[in-house]
């Protein structure tokens, strides 16, 4: 075990760019997720509760069939799950999506506090991360740059849905549906299925967000698991304007930001740590300011979403 | 006879694997003892729910000892529901009680910053950069404690050695863990350490990334076969029978439960496969002392990282003074601020 | 029955039937027993009151609705169309009453979409050369990058109609296409149209309540009443009498006085005058760039335009809708900001466009919307407290008093007929005395005789002595009801006339953005 | 018969979410059969525990009390169109806010002093959610990001002055704010042993129904809410209401914290932040943002909550059950909104077609 000296100041970049890199890639699936139910003109609050149920999901699976990229797969599809019961219950009518996302959120962390209770102790296998920083002799930045696939896929999938949403009739079709119902419909593209497929990918890579945490970084299940990243998440979606690209942008900042607490710590600048620990919500928030106006409507939002409507 | 009912609350889950659970596995063994029942409940806040679980436990199922396992229990929750409920006796943990306060009420808490010190010390001895790490929940005298002890164990054997401290700002918030380990370690620490409500995810990340790691609460041993030294574990069982014990006896109530290794309140995790022999010897001389009762961990003359005398030389603290839990200072050589 | 599949695919102009067609909403019947026949490249119109069932009947036939009963036969079979998709398929396109473009898409984003088979992967550069192709072949030029929401209702309904031209429809049907279009544009647009229908391109159906269109473009028309069949003809045999006749089973409301019987404008100080008003888009250019105008109490000042010049924009700057950022309001001499009181003092009122959008809270009662402007005055309030019978009474006095068609006072308004909605604005501007009233487009998407009656409360408050603004995308309807016009272009004033000497050549000009290289007129 | 047409739009409006309850039980009773209990015992625990004696309803009461304020944090915006989601950080505020009055008025009447720190905490609530509403109208951020987002400084403002400038050298291993005094302590309703603070919550609850429903206050807000556009045309200020809408509500909020820290606390910590501004958006979704009807649905969430202990002490249940059973009985409630206006046993025997008019 030879760990060279420590980095002094440097270490404080280097924690951001790797905080980025490690925490954000929850934020990212699940707003890349909720961007694609936003886009359909719904809204699925309930994600904190889906990525939650996710990484009890997939650590659970992942400890009894050994392999931590099942349990992936499952913390999808338990996500697809509640994200078709949420896709379900809003086709009603009259149902309010952000009501039963909320409710959603209280179930599905039932559900995974209940069952997850014998799951705190063992340790399941967890996802194999791919050492990029290979080419340096420094253990910081070979550590830094221990990249899990996750994040990869999260980053391939923004660019992915960037051009999917103009270059695919997919994605022209999520738009239209979210955008205007009634020109979906004299278009003949079905409003509802729609929604819900939508929904339910949004939920699978929610719950894929949550089988990240559980199953690689911090890599461990326990109720206090997640602190508030799948509502955060959420927000984030507006805050990029229903842009995937800003999506991963937005997901990159909140995790730079918030290792800024931890690595200033660790530099013995200890006091107002609360403060620092503020700093992702008080940095998207000033973000938020700097970039909105109240002359323009908010560019980007789909027209049947009920959060943001008139 | 009528079987006594014994309440426990805990303020989080009970199967944390960390601090809650220490409580939990004490109060498994009570429910093996003879006439005694239990009744749990987990995950209470520091609210009024505390208080109605207190009253639910006594109204509802005739519970005459509850045991408050949360500091922030105390002041004002079961101090109000002691002066309302003068028969049933109120076990808290946590160094709390003071004269004045309910006689129906004890506090009771183990001195664990004895196995800190001991942690300390097998902690110099791994560490090759001399900086150890140390995550913590918030600065309050009980967690300065440990932090200091932590840190005086090591410098007893290297008094250049320095312990960094990370405060995550909540008992447990597994990302910020992470988070704050990977920077210390990034910092060049090489052994850390914790007090957080369950510190799985610190032993585990150290594992990862190829550091030392004592534990807290309880064992993790099984998490880092490499990495793990040892760790400062609660044996809230010893306590907990004592109490019960009592209550059947009718015995008055003790106001005042401390102990330490002597006393069987607090142990040590077994060592790790990465001890020297050298780092053993050393630890265990010191143990053997403090089983005897007369190794004083905080002895003048100490200052504070800023440089101010606290402990004036020849002043000896021995556990049992109250003056260290009010400790509001971090020891020279630890980085951080209380 | 044949399935929309095995429909050989066909070009050219279709012959339509449409056989006993019936729909219930609920417990109200829409449709009953309909029958209509369109000959392949013929140019039908469909006429009725509002309410009639003419969007409903199109609407069965091209799969938005789900009709109870009925058969259609295309080129003289029958088939089955359950969707849009279906009638897609069949050739045949609709351009809805309601915009159905996707605002957040790009023009041509929104022409693409709409076509039936889009492929999995779209090919932008072969979609988009294809595009230019066509737009060469259009006599009017639409920006192909605007979003569609960005876009004037005027341009809106271009696109529309645009939208169908390019998918090659073989029947298409026009729902009120040109409620939008001052004059010139509906000829350019139906002139084509006409004139694909006689080279036997295209069948049309088209839904009007402009008289002039029917005379001047249809070939056939049928007759609506109530949701059932009350006659049809051909052209030009039948006379504009005889259809609405029709239409209402009754001969047609009296439309406004003659010019000449009008009282003369009193000789009053203005009551309304805007200098140098300045305003910002919703993307934040400028919209309104020193607008200055004047209105006297008994007057009707109209405002001509093509949309899309900064009408909307002065109503809502006008009616609080939007900051102004520079220039002054004053009303009665003094300076406006369109607050409660002022509003009250200055008994300002408007008939903004879009009612339910600009003017009700769809989702609140036929009740509380009416009592918007004087929910807390006596006797609808006393020292805060709302009284709830009076304010149902004064509700149901408008209901009455202005023929407002409602399932009950207690109805939400927005599930009001778009004409009722506009009834019941009327009735709450208009039962007042009302010193200056604000305008805009107050007669979109209304039967002739609702248009009759709002053009003669409209000269009823004009003669009373308010201060009218009209502002109107229909120049038929600012020559009728205008002392003065003036035309508003890019933002500004251009020209200004007396309406009884307009010449409408005149007014084409600056509408069409002639005030470039000629001086500004004020 | 006119009765009648008055009657039964209420009768649904009850009849359709006790039925959804029922359903949700039966759903729960399913859950629990699974997982090896027996759904007759869980049910007679529950009502033990949350309703069958003096001592379980006042149990709940209590519970309910913060749930009623919190609940209209969020219920008044949305009657301004607004979705607030950050009354936690405004309860946190208002906490802090009041404990500092407390400490600082000390000496004074008790009155005073109890006075002065609802006040305070309900003021410094009110800004922190007035905050998100003027970010809306004036700058044109969503308020429902921002009042999350502001929620977490706020928790974070919170923790920082505990632990930092404000904190109490005496308050050792619990991080406060000095004692307001025992003097200045809220008691309990008379004869009862729950604290004023449910009172006061029943009250705000009452007085904003009467508000919203029978003045011209509730009027504007509505029509604010439902349509700004048409609110301007109508002369309405529409920044001043939805500021004052998002005020009202961080009120809300603040007094729920400034009783936390007078009536149970006695000085401002990280204790105070129990998620009761989080819950109070689940009861607001679930009172359909009716503020009268905030207050049985934040008994029913208290109830619940109370009667949960019953499962583990008695059951050995995990304390996650009642959550589980509270996900489904909102998930349920939430999807039975469905229902209404389509049963037809609520519907009028006669259509109401009177005031169709003829044509003249
Ligand atoms: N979705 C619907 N739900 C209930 N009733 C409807 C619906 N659509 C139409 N109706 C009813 O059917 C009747 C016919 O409406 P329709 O829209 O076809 O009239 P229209 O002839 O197109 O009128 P307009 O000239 O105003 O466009 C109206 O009385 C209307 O109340
Ligand atoms: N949200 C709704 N809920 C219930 N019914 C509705 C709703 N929206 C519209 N309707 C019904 O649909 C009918 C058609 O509305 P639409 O605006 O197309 O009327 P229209 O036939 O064009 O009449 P008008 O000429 O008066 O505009 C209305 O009569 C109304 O009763
Ligand atoms: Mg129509
Ligand atoms: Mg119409």
């Amino acid at each position: 075990m030879n760990v060279a000296d420590g980095l002094g100041w440097w270490g404080v970049p280097l924690a951001i760019f790797a905080g980025a890199i490690r925490v954000s890639t929850p934020y990212l699936l699940v707003s890349l997720g909720e961007c694609i139910t936003e886009k359909s003109g719904r809204i699925n609050l309930g994600l904190e509760g889906v990525l939650i149920m996710g990484a009890m999901a997939g650590y659970g699976v992942s400890l009894l069939s050994g392999s931590a990229w099942l349990g992936v797969l499952a913390a999808g599809l338990v996500g697809s799950l509640l994200g078709l019961l949420h896709g379900l219950l809003c086709s009603l009518r009259r149902v309010n999506d952000i009501a039963i996302g909320i409710s959603i959120m209280l179930l599905g962390t039932g559900l995974a506090f209940f069952l997850g209770k014998p799951l705190v102790q063992p340790q399941a296998p967890m996802l194999n991360a791919i050492p990029f920083g290979f080419w340096s002799d420094s253990p910081q930045i070979q550590s830094a740059l221990q990249i899990n696939p996750l994040f990869l896929i999260g980053i391939a999938l923004a660019v992915l849905l960037h051009y999917a949403f103009r270059y695919t009739r997919w994605g022209m079709q999520l738009r239209i549906v979210g955008d205007s119902a009634d020109a979906a419909l004299a278009l003949g593209y079905p409003v509802l299925p729609t929604r819900i497929f939508a929904t339910v990918i949004g939920g699978f890579l929610a719950g894929v967000g949550g089988a990240f945490l559980s199953l690689y970084y911090p890599g461990s299940w326990n109720e206090g698991l997640s602190s508030g990243q799948g509502i955060i998440a959420v927000a984030l979606v507006i805050f990029s304007r229903w842009e995937p690209l800003r999506c991963l942008w937005a997901s990159l900042l909140f995790g730079g930001a918030g290792a800024l607490g931890p690595a200033l710590q660790a530099m013995g600048i200890t006091s107002g740590y609360y403060l620092f620990n503020a700093a992702p919500y008080v940095l998207t928030l000033g973000i938020l300011i700097a970039t909105s106006s109240p002359h323009r409507t908010l560019v980007g939002a789909p027209g049947e979403l009920s959060l943001v409507r008139n | 006879a009528d079987k006594l009912t014994v309440g426990v609350i805990y303020v989080g889950p009970r199967g944390d694997f960390g601090y809650n659970q220490s409580h939990a596995q004490a109060a498994a063994n009570i429910k093996k003892m003879p006439g005694v029942k239990v009744v749990e409940e987990e995950k209470v806040p520091e609210t009024v729910a505390v208080q109605k679980v207190m009253e639910s436990m006594i109204q509802q199922d005739g519970a005459k000892l509850i045991f408050a396992t949360s500091y922030g229990y105390f002041d004002p929750h079961v101090l109000k529901m002691a002066e309302k409920y003068p028969d049933v006796r109120f076990a808290h943990c946590g160094g709390l009680w003071s004269e004045g306060k309910p006689k129906n009420v004890g506090s009771f808490f183990g001195y664990i910053d004895e196995c800190e010190y001991l942690s300390g010390i097998v902690a110099e001895h791994a560490s090759k950069t001399k900086k150890l790490g140390f995550i913590a929940a918030k600065p309050i005298p009980q967690v300065l404690r440990n932090i200091n002890s932590f840190t005086l164990g090591a410098q007893s054997i290297d008094p250049a050695i320095t312990t960094h401290v990370i405060f995550t700002g909540d008992w447990s918030l597994p990302v910020k863990e992470a988070e704050a380990a990977n920077s210390l370690i990034d910092q060049g620490c090489d052994v850390l350490t914790c007090h957080v409500d369950g510190p799985k995810v610190i032993v585990e990340t150290a594992e990862k990334r190829g550091v030392y790691s004592c534990g807290y609460h309880a064992s993790q041993a099984a998490l880092a076969p490499k990495g793990y030294l040892t760790g400062a574990e609660w044996d809230w069982t010893t306590p907990y029978k004592l109490l019960v014990s009592d209550t059947e006896a009718g015995k008055p109530m003790i106001n005042f439960l401390r102990g330490g290794l002597k006393e069987g309140f607090v142990k040590m995790s077994p060592y790790g496969a990465a001890v020297t022999a050298k780092a053993k010897a050393k630890a265990d001389g010191v143990k053997a002392k403090m089983l005897k009762g007369d190794y004083v961990i905080f002895k003048g003359p100490i200052k504070d990282n800023a440089g101010n005398t606290v402990i004036a030389a020849g002043v000896s603290l021995g556990q049992q003074d109250m003056v260290l839990e009010q400790m509001n200072y971090l020891v020279a050589g630890v980085v951080g601020k209380a | 029955m044949i399935p929309v599949e095995s429909v050989v695919p066909a070009t050219g102009a279709l012959e339509l039937n449409i056989l006993n067609m019936t729909k219930h909403f609920g417990d109200v019947k829409a449709l009953t027993d309909v029958s209509l026949n369109i000959s392949a490249g013929g140019f039908h119109a469909l006429l009725g009151e509002n309410g009639a069932g003419k969007s409903t009947l199109v609407k069965c036939l091209v799969g938005f609705y789900t009709a109870d009963q009925g058969t259609v036969l295309v080129d003289n079979r029958e088939v089955c169309i359950a969707n849009p998709k279906d009638a897609s398929q069949l050739g045949i396109g609709m351009v809805y009453q309601h915009f159905t473009l996707v605002p957040s898409m790009t023009v041509a984003e929104n022409l693409v979409v709409a076509r039936g088979a889009l492929p999995a992967f779209i090919n932008w550069q072969e979609e988009r050369a294809r595009l230019s192709d066509f737009m060469a072949t259009l006599p009017f030029k639409i920006a192909l990058d605007k979003p569609a929401g960005a876009l004037a209702a005027g341009e809106k309904q271009k696109v529309e109609i645009i939208k169908q031209l390019y998918l090659q429809r073989r029947l298409l049907i026009l729902d009120e296409p040109t409620s939008v279009l001052t004059p010139d544009e509906a000829d350019e647009v139906l002139g084509l149209i006409g004139d694909m229908t006689r080279q036997k391109l295209l069948s049309v159906l088209i839904i009007t309540h402009k008289f002039r269109e029917v005379t001047a473009y249809a070939d056939a028309v049928t007759v609506l009443r109530r949701g059932c069949y009350a006659g049809s003809g051909t052209l030009p045999e039948l006379t504009t009498e005889n259809m609405a006749e029709m239409m209402v089973g009754s001969p047609i409301a009296q439309d406004v006085a003659p010019r000449e019987q009008r009282p003369a404008i009193p000789d009053l100080p203005a009551r309304l005058v805007v200098e140098q008003l300045l305003a910002q888009g919703d993307n934040g250019l400028p919209v309104l760039r020193g607008v200055d105008l004047q209105v006297r109490p008994g007057e009707i000042l109209g405002i001509a335009g093509v949309s899309g010049n900064g009408q909307k924009a002065l109503v809502e700057v006008l009616t609080g809708q939007r900051m102004k950022l520079g220039g002054t309001v004053m009303v009665n001499g003094v300076p406006f900001n369109g607050t409660r009181q002022e509003l009250a003092r200055h008994k300002v009122y408007s008939l903004p466009e879009e009612p339910l959008r600009n003017a009700c809270v769809g989702g609140l009662s036929v009740v509380h919307n009416m009592s918007l402007r004087n929910f807390d005055q006596p006797p609808l309030a006393h020292w805060g407290w709302i009284n709830q019978r009076a304010m149902r009474n004064q509700a149901k006095r408008y209901v009455e008093t202005f023929n407002v068609k409602t399932p009950g006072i207690d109805a939400k308004i927005q599930t009001l007929s778009g004409g009722n909605v506009q009834r019941a604005v009327l009735a709450r501007e208009l039962s007042h005395p009302v010193d200056l009233l604000i305008v805009a487009n107050p007669v979109f998407g209304l039967d002739f005789n609702a248009v009759a009656e709002t053009h003669a409360r409209l000269m009823a408050a004009r003669n009373a002595g308010t201060a009218v603004l009209l502002v109107s995308e229909d120049l038929d309807e600012l020559l009728e009801l205008a002392d003065r016009i003036v035309v508003m272009s890019e933002g500004l004033i251009v020209f200004e006339t007396s309406a009884e000497t307009a010449d409408v050549r005149e007014l084409g000009h600056y509408m069409a953005g002639g005030h470039v290289e000629t001086e500004v007129t004020q | 018969m006119k009765l009648m047409q008055r009657f039964l739009p209420v009768a649904e409006s009850i009849a359709i979410p006790v039925m959804a309850l029922l359903v949700a039980m039966l759903l729960f009773a399913g859950f629990v059969m699974a997982v090896g209990q027996s759904p007759v015992e869980v049910y007679s625990l529950l009502y033990q525990g949350g309703f069958g004696s003096a001592f379980s309803l006042q149990n709940s009461l209590l519970r309910a009390a913060p749930l009623i304020l919190t609940g209209l944090a969020v219920a008044i915006p949305a009657q301004a169109g607004m979705v607030i989601i950050g009354g936690e950080g405004a309860l946190a505020l208002g906490a802090l806010a009041a404990a500092v009055a407390g400490a600082s008025l000390n000496g004074a009447s008790p009155h005073l002093v109890q006075t002065g720190m609802l006040a305070v905490g309900a003021l410094c609530g009110g800004v922190w959610i007035g905050l998100s509403g003027w970010l809306r109208h004036y700058r044109g951020v969503n308020e429902t990001i921002s009042s999350l987002l502001l929620s977490y400084i706020g928790i974070a403002l919170l923790n920082f002055f505990v632990e930092g400038p404000l904190k109490d050298p005496a308050s050792l291993n619990k991080p406060s704010t000095a004692p307001i005094g025992d003097a200045n302590m809220i008691g309990n309703l008379p004869g009862m042993d729950v604290h004023y603070g449910l009172l006061f919550g029943v009250i705000c609850a009452l007085i904003t129904w009467v508000i919203l429903k029978f003045t011209t206050i509730g009027f504007a807000l509505r029509t604010v809410g439902g349509n700004p556009r048409a609110a301007q045309m109508a002369g309405l200020k529409v920044g001043y209401w939805i500021v004052g809408a998002a005020f009202a509500g961080g009120l809300a909020a603040g007094l729920a914290g400034a009783i936390e820290v007078a009536a149970v606390q006695g000085s401002a910590n990280a204790s105070v932040v129990a998620g009761y501004g989080y819950a109070g958006i689940l009861v607001a979704f679930i009172a359909r943002q009716n503020p009268f009807a905030v207050i049985p649905v934040a008994i029913l969430i208290g109830g619940i909550n109370a009667a949960g202990g019953m499962l583990q002490r008695r059951l050995d249940m995990p304390d996650a059950s009642v959550m589980v059973l509270q996900g489904i009985i909102f998930v349920v409630i939430i999807a039975s909104e469905t229902l209404n206006g389509r049963l037809r046993i609520f519907k009028p025997v006669s259509p109401i077609s009177a005031v169709i008019p003829t044509k003249p």
